[in-house]
């Protein structure tokens, strides 16, 4: 166990360093830079702004001028955020979307979970057809599809939560967005959770809590949750890296200004600095996701050894 | 025979599937006396399990269970409620399952598992129960029980999965134990130990025993009376020795016959019962073993045979009157 | 003794295990451990054992369905371990196997008759009409109807296909079956028919068997000669009624108590050891892996490995001489 | 152990379950109050609400250039004229009058006396002359500094010459005296543009530019900025030193910078928006039939641009056979279908001028003239339409393909690229056919017609006419109006004949206003004055 996270914590920066520097590459191979545009820029003022951000350099310098200022914490200059650092503007908009995703997410567990064991205890009956037609729906029709469904009815129609405006966005409304961003996922979890536990009440050792007098619903929660539990548990490690891609979808919906917003128009102005910063921060959230996932096996199932 | 303890009456179950119900066990009467060891004994697919796991009402739910009666001692446990059920079984009876490999649960600490039914029936607090579930792992022969109770399941052996099984079946020291082939997944050395354990605790603690098994050899060291299933019937019951000494059954003789002996001839041919054991159908209008046996005639084939009383507590389910001693 | 049709000898099968320690060497687990025996033309040697002890290995090791670690195995004057592609499969032809688990080892797609044809056109024995008679025949001979023949696996009942895996095997004209666990998936009376089986093609074919069991009233009834495995070695190898009548090995005395007979007159089953047989994936040990069980172990039984010894009577075992 | 482990496993949501529940609350409670406060005013709070469309990148009147920024620096500067919300007349700014002298390219303006910053200190003529000098320092990179090229000696300037030579003069603080390469009689509209505002001294040596910050800006319109969080919103509030600050009516500006148009949309029906000025293309035939929906002519052309640099496409009776074979009636009817105007030439009319007809839809002609090409043994089979992938510039290129492909019988591909990767294509002529838009930065046909001068930035066409470089060159120097409109019509039929490019239509502005918003204008130019608007009980 010690070995297997030591190991890991080695590979963590391994990896990170490897994904940032092919980030940093692509994203300058990309045609284009931060600088074009439909009117042509004058080129003495292309030049003077390239020597502001040091991209009139050669690749690897610029890199090595990267690496010296990555060691001392400093992501650099936001190209396309005059006078603002990369680093304010992730501690800026870091805070939304780990609001947002750990909510989603939350609540995507919440659901999901319940709806899938009350799914499996009642096998065959209106609640698990109803549930399970729902959870195909929920993961068949995109978040594109369903916020705007979501905002046309809680907002325009029944006015039952208020756009964000000048004070940000009001709890129901924060609420409504994670519900958007959750739902494929409770979905997901639903139908694990719901294959999950049929498949573990009907082996052995339910049948052995059973003739030892236990109630039902011990059965269910002590003996088989867990074991229903762990493919769910695979799921989320990938599921947070959709999420946190499902954020980009949801927070531009929803107007919420978050990272995964910033990332996208980092990306599309070939901001070099800020989709480097993003990259960094997105690659070591999914690194510790998988890494809390991979975890909590050894804590579901007793049986898992680490090597 | 004094009262029995267990009586089971007309117990029959059957599967629903897509072809059709399956009827498993076809109508049999069971009766276990305070500290009796019964063996139930057949070939796989005979229904002595699902007979066995009938009587706590443990079957899947594509089961249907009918009885007149399944009494344990003054319950009905072929008419009780959920709640009832819940509250006889693993306080008035223990079971011990065939697998030891898949019937612990992998999630939880033995110390955890052993002590849940003391917690439930007899309202153990914690410490309460884990004193007596250590006690219970060092009847049963687990060695270093202190340390080992809150190990997982996966860090014992096999033979050491069943003893702690026993143990939680024993853990509210029950009337009645179902044993349900427990031997059959474990190595013959660990099988005689399991054995040995098994006799012991029913002898020291006076408790009835359902032995389901397909050995043979199993049943006869460990039980007093023997019943002996075919197609989902008894065909055959009676005290152990006299059953083995003079089986009247076609199918009993068949059975025994059928075993190589450890004091036969070697390279000689062995007594076989011809053909296979007959699939599950929606149950049988006449003699089951009919078709197989060698003495069959046309009557045989006309009507259920009765059970028929051959001596004292030594009853047989065949119409015929076999010569003793010939085999098959 | 005639000249070995089978000859194995000091057969190791191993596999690495997990790392010892942090950055130690990965420990090795010896599944079999230099195995040795002969079986001579229309011998039955009986190999028993509890699960793991490397019996089914040891046959599969033979067969190359599992590459060995070192050893020799000659069979009718060819090393089997020095050969490959189809020089070794020429070579097996005459050492064919015989399955535990019937289904599992017949190919549902296929019918039974193409199944059983499959080793007559494979090495070129039959082929056409010729073959169709020929598995005809070979269906009679095993106990199954050949109108049969064009159903497929799951059609027939566990004892019929453990019948076409021994067809199939016939269908090689072998001259040594290896029969692993061949009755342990059946219920009693189909077993009796499977042995009776076995018996009477060894009969009438002058087959050597390598019978592989662990139900030991089943070996002691197929075999001349038996050879009991513990922990991947033969601890005893002698002739089965001498073996039964008076075991020298404490493994194999313990194994003998321990069965259970049919007959409620016969002295009781007795455990007379404790504990239970070490699992493969324990690391090797190089004395004598019966010693944490065994009643009579001393000292030395637990520092060096134990010799082979063979007696007088042709018993050969690894049980140094016991003071009474 | 085990039930110690099942509580952690539910805390884990709970917990994030009630995190987001407090910081929920303070936002409902701030919502609570705001509506509390309209609840108890008589009279609307005179608050205006508007979707930007986007983050401005730039608040500093130097260097901005997208519209986003241009829209809130006109509210937060003001140059030494500014615009008629309506009607874009050059009014009085910072300057309150100006005298011209016979050769139209000698100006001298009069600033007001009581010309402020925002923080009270007095604004002087020496303020333009350095915002200005500060454009055309190349170092600055301000985009825009072509802007000033019309001043002698700016464009020199900005390619490495000396400040000494721009034609830049401060009188005294309160007269500045600018001479220009020609008589520009668009000069005044032109000194309303950001370019031409003034920027405050001292904020900027001391942030850098970082000086456009709630705290640290300094401005002399007729707002300033009260609060900038990123992505989130800006407010404006009116600015107490402002020379019209009696007229000016709203209380407090709210810029949004959304970009989800089709969120927007919810959000003005919602009515927490007063005022978007773009519409989700996928509910077009919704937001048609909304009462408040508007739509007014723009001073910008979409068109296509031919690469004339690669054949067939050098061979200028190809570029008129794919220009008559595009019927525009059809797309602005069925494709595009908001009011757009169908364009063949390149500049949109405008008060002083009327653009000359090119190609029109001639499908017979286009035959015979691709047909002629043909004969030649030229070879055209299959091009390709380049288009930033958009849904409407899609739809548009698709239909354009169909008509090609039915009437030439040419194989069209429309090819759809992301933002950059287009620009670069543009830019690089790594094209066939593109598809182009320019948008007018001043009332006169010279911004549009500027552009396909052979070493324009902007021309990316290859096309390359010395005739036509001459005559704009030589338009800049007529002062009479007559004659330039006379001058610019020649330019454009030189364009039109040479069809570097394939005019489709004239744009259109778009949006929902509520209803109760007044003195807010649609002008040729989607320019944004809120000095005009209040809101309406």
């Amino acid at each position: 166990m010690g070995r297997y996270l030591l190991k890991r914590l080695i590979q963590a920066p391994i990896v990170l360093f490897l994904i940032v520097t092919c980030s940093f590459v692509l994203v300058r191979l990309a045609p284009g830079g931060p600088f074009d545009a439909e009117r042509k820029v004058p080129p003495e003022v292309e030049a003077a702004l390239n020597e502001q951000y040091h991209l009139d350099e050669s690749i690897p310098m610029q890199y090595g001028r990267f690496l010296l200022d990555l060691a001392q914490g400093d992501l650099g200059p936001a190209i396309k955020y005059p006078g603002r650092s990369v680093n304010a503007i992730i501690a800026d908009r870091l805070p939304p979307t780990l609001l947002l995703g750990g909510y989603a997410l939350a609540l995507a567990v919440l659901i999901g979970v319940t709806v899938g064991v009350i799914g499996a205890r009642l096998y065959n009956t209106v609640f698990d057809h109803a549930s399970m037609v729902f959870a195909l729906l929920g993961i068949s029709i995109p978040m594109f599809v369903v916020g705007p469904l979501l905002l046309l009815a809680f907002q325009t129609q029944w006015r039952l939560v208020s756009p964000p405006g000048e004070y940000g966005p009001s709890f129901a409304y924060l609420s409504l967005a994670a519900l958007c961003l959750a739902a494929p996922f409770a979905a997901r979890i639903a139908r694990l959770c719901r294959a999950g536990m049929l498949e573990v009440v009907n082996q052995d050792f339910a049948r052995t809590a059973r003739a030892k007098g236990v109630p039902e619903w011990r059965i269910v929660t002590v003996h088989c949750l867990r074991g229903a539990l762990t493919p769910v548990v695979s799921f989320l490690g990938p599921a947070v890296a959709s999420v946190l891609t499902g954020s980009l979808v949801v927070e531009s919906i929803f107007l919420l200004k978050g990272l995964g917003w910033e990332f996208v128009f980092s990306a599309i102005n070939r901001d070099y600095t800020l989709v480097i910063g993003t990259v960094i921060v997105y690659s070591s959230l999914l690194i510790i996701a998988n890494l809390i996932v991979d975890l909590c096996y050894g804590l579901l199932d007793p049986r898992v050894r680490y090597d | 025979m004094s009262e029995p303890l267990l009586h089971c009456s007309k117990l029959s179950v059957s599967f629903r599937t897509d072809n059709g119900s399956l009827r498993a066990v076809d109508g049999i009467d069971l009766s276990i006396a305070p500290g009796e060891a019964l063996g139930l004994v057949g070939e796989s697919g005979c229904g002595k399990s699902t007979a066995a796991m009938a009587i706590l009402g443990l079957l899947p739910r594509s089961a249907q269970c009918q009885a007149d009666a399944i009494r344990l001692g003054d319950t009905d446990l072929a008419q009780a409620s959920n709640r009832v059920l819940r509250s006889v079984r693993g306080r008035r009876v223990g079971v011990v399952f065939q697998d030891p490999m898949t019937s612990l649960n992998p999630y939880l600490t033995v110390g955890k598992q052993i002590g849940e039914p003391l917690r439930i029936h007899l309202g153990l607090n914690a410490s309460q129960a884990k004193e007596r579930s250590l006690a219970l792992m060092r009847d049963v022969g687990i060695p270093d029980a202190a340390t080992r109770i809150n190990r997982h399941p996966h860090e014992f052996s096999g033979g050491q999965r069943q003893r702690l099984l026993i143990a939680m079946a024993l853990a509210c020291d029950p009337e009645l134990l179902i044993a349900d082939e427990p031997t059959t997944a474990l190595d013959v050395t660990v099988q005689a130990q399991i054995l040995d354990l098994l006799r012991r605790e029913q002898q020291r603690r006076n408790m009835a025993l359902l032995l389901v098994s397909h050995d043979l050899g199993v049943i006869a060291h460990t039980c007093h009376r023997v019943a002996v299933m075919y197609a989902g019937r008894i065909v055959e019951t009676a005290n152990t020795k006299p059953l083995f000494a003079n089986p009247q059954h076609p199918y009993t003789r068949g059975l025994l016959a059928a075993i190589p002996r450890l004091d036969g001839d070697r390279g000689t041919e062995l007594t076989t019962i011809p053909g296979l054991p007959p699939r599950l159908s929606d149950g049988w209008q006449h003699c089951a073993f009919a078709p197989r046996c060698p003495h069959a005639e046309g009557r045989c084939r006309i009507d259920i045979p009765n059970m028929r009383q051959h001596s004292d507590e030594h009853h047989h389910r065949c119409i015929l009157d076999l010569p003793a001693g010939d085999a098959p | 003794m005639s000249e070995p049709l089978l000859q194995v000898d000091d057969l190791v099968v191993s596999f690495t295990g997990a790392r010892r320690g942090w950055f130690g060497p990965r420990s090795e687990l010896r599944a079999v451990d230099g195995v040795s025996f002969s079986v001579a033309p229309g011998e039955v040697l009986g190999l028993v054992g509890e699960s793991g002890c490397g019996k089914s290995t040891t046959a599969r090791a033979i067969c190359r369905l599992v590459a060995p670690h070192s050893g020799r195995v000659r069979f009718a004057g060819t090393d089997l371990l020095t050969l490959t592609g189809s020089a070794l499969r020429t070579a097996r032809r005459g050492l064919q196997m015989v399955f535990q688990d019937p289904f599992a080892s017949l190919d549902p797609r296929y019918t039974c008759r193409r199944i059983i044809a499959e080793p007559l056109e494979g090495f070129g024995l039959a082929s056409g009409e010729q073959a169709r008679q020929r598995v005809d025949q070979l269906m009679q001979q095993v106990g199954l109807d050949p109108s049969m023949a064009d159903r497929y696996p799951h059609e027939f009942s566990g004892g019929q296909r453990q019948r076409i895996g021994i067809a199939r095997a016939l269908a090689a004209e072998p001259q040594v079956l290896l029969c692993d666990e061949p009755v342990s998936a059946l219920d009693v009376s189909v077993q009796a028919q499977i042995i009776n089986l076995l018996l009477e093609l060894r009969r009438e074919l002058g087959l050597a068997m390598v019978f592989i069991a662990h139900d030991l009233a089943v070996v002691r009834h197929v075999a001349d000669r038996i050879a009991v495995m513990y922990a991947g070695r033969i601890v005893e190898q002698a002739p089965a009624d001498t073996l039964f009548a008076n075991p020298r090995h404490p493994y194999t005395e313990a194994l003998l108590a321990a069965i259970p007979i049919p007959d409620p007159t016969a002295p009781a089953i007795i455990s007379q050891i404790s504990g239970e047989p070490p699992s493969p994936h324990q690391a090797w040990a190089g004395h004598c892996a019966f010693a944490p069980r065994c009643p009579h172990a001393t000292e030395a039984c637990h520092s060096g490995a134990p010799e082979l010894i063979t007696e007088a009577d042709g018993r050969i075992h690894r049980c140094p001489p016991r003071q009474a | 152990m085990n039930r110690g482990m099942h509580t952690a496993l539910w805390l884990v949501p709970l917990i994030l379950l009630c995190l987001s529940g407090l910081t929920g609350c303070g936002g409902t409670a701030g919502d609570t109050t705001a509506s509390t406060d309209t609840g108890s005013a008589p009279a609307r709070e005179q608050h205006f609400i508007f979707n930007n469309g986007a983050e401005p990148e730039y608040l500093d009147p130097g260097k901005a250039t997208g519209s986003p920024g241009i829209r809130l620096i006109n509210q937060l500067f003001e140059g030494l004229t500014t615009l008629d919300p309506k009607t874009l007349e050059p009014l009085p700014g910072m300057a309150e009058r100006w005298d011209i002298d016979e050769a139209g390219t000698t100006w001298t303006f009069h600033l007001r006396a009581n010309a402020k910053w925002s923080d009270g200190s007095p604004l002087t003529a020496d303020d333009f002359r350095r915002s200005w000098l500060r454009v055309l320092n190349p170092a600055t990179g301000a985009k825009y500094a072509t802007q000033l090229y019309l001043i002698e000696g700016a464009e020199a300037r900005h390619q490495g010459g000396s400040e000494d030579a721009v034609g830049i003069t401060v009188i005294d603080d309160h007269t500045l005296q600018v001479r220009l390469r020609g008589p520009a009689p668009y000069f005044l509209e032109l000194l309303a543009f950001t370019t031409y505002m003034p920027v405050p001294a001292e904020p900027i040596a001391a942030h850098g530019d970082a000086w456009t910050q709630a705290d640290t800006i300094i401005g002399n319109g007729p707002f300033v900025l009260a609060e900038w969080a990123e992505r989130e919103r800006i407010v404006l509030v009116p600015n107490e030193h402002y020379h019209g600050r009696d007229s000016i009516r709203l209380e407090r500006i709210t810029a949004l910078p959304h970009e989800n148009i089709e969120s927007v949309y919810q959000q003005y029906l919602s009515g927490a928006v007063h005022w978007i000025n773009s519409v989700p293309a996928s509910k077009i035939a919704e937001v048609k039939r909304h009462p408040d929906f508007y739509t007014a002519p723009f001073l910008a052309s979409y068109y296509y641009r031919f690469n004339c640099t690669v054949a067939p496409f050098n061979d200028v009776r190809v570029r008129r056979a794919l220009t008559m074979a595009i019927d525009r009636q059809y797309l602005v009817d069925n494709v595009t279908a908001l009011g757009e105007i169908p364009a063949t030439a390149f500049t949109p009319p405008m008060a002083q001028y009327q653009p000359p007809n090119g190609l029109g839809y001639d499908p017979e002609g286009a035959k015979k003239l691709l047909a002629e090409v043909r004969s030649e043994g030229v070879t055209i089979d299959t091009v390709e339409i380049l288009f930033n992938d958009r849904d409407t510039h899609r739809k548009i290129a698709e239909a354009i393909a169909q008509m090609w492909r039915e009437t030439l019988g040419i194989e069209v591909a429309a090819r759809g690229a992301e933002w950059k990767s287009y620009m670069k294509s543009m830019d690089q002529l790594d094209y066939q056919i593109v598809r182009s838009s320019w948008v007018g930065d001043y009332s006169d046909p010279y911004t549009f017609l500027s552009c396909f001068r052979t070493d324009d930035g902007n021309n990316r066409t290859g096309w390359t006419d010395p005739a036509y470089d001459t005559a704009l060159d030589a338009s800049q120097l007529i002062q009479d109006p007559a004659k330039r409109a006379a001058a610019y019509t020649e330019l454009e039929q030189r364009l039109l004949a040479g069809q570097p490019i394939a005019p489709i239509y004239v744009a259109i502005n778009k949006g929902l206003k509520k209803p109760f918003v007044r003195g807010l204008h649609q002008n040729i130019r989607d320019l944004l004055y809120c000095r005009s608007v209040y809101l309406e009980d």
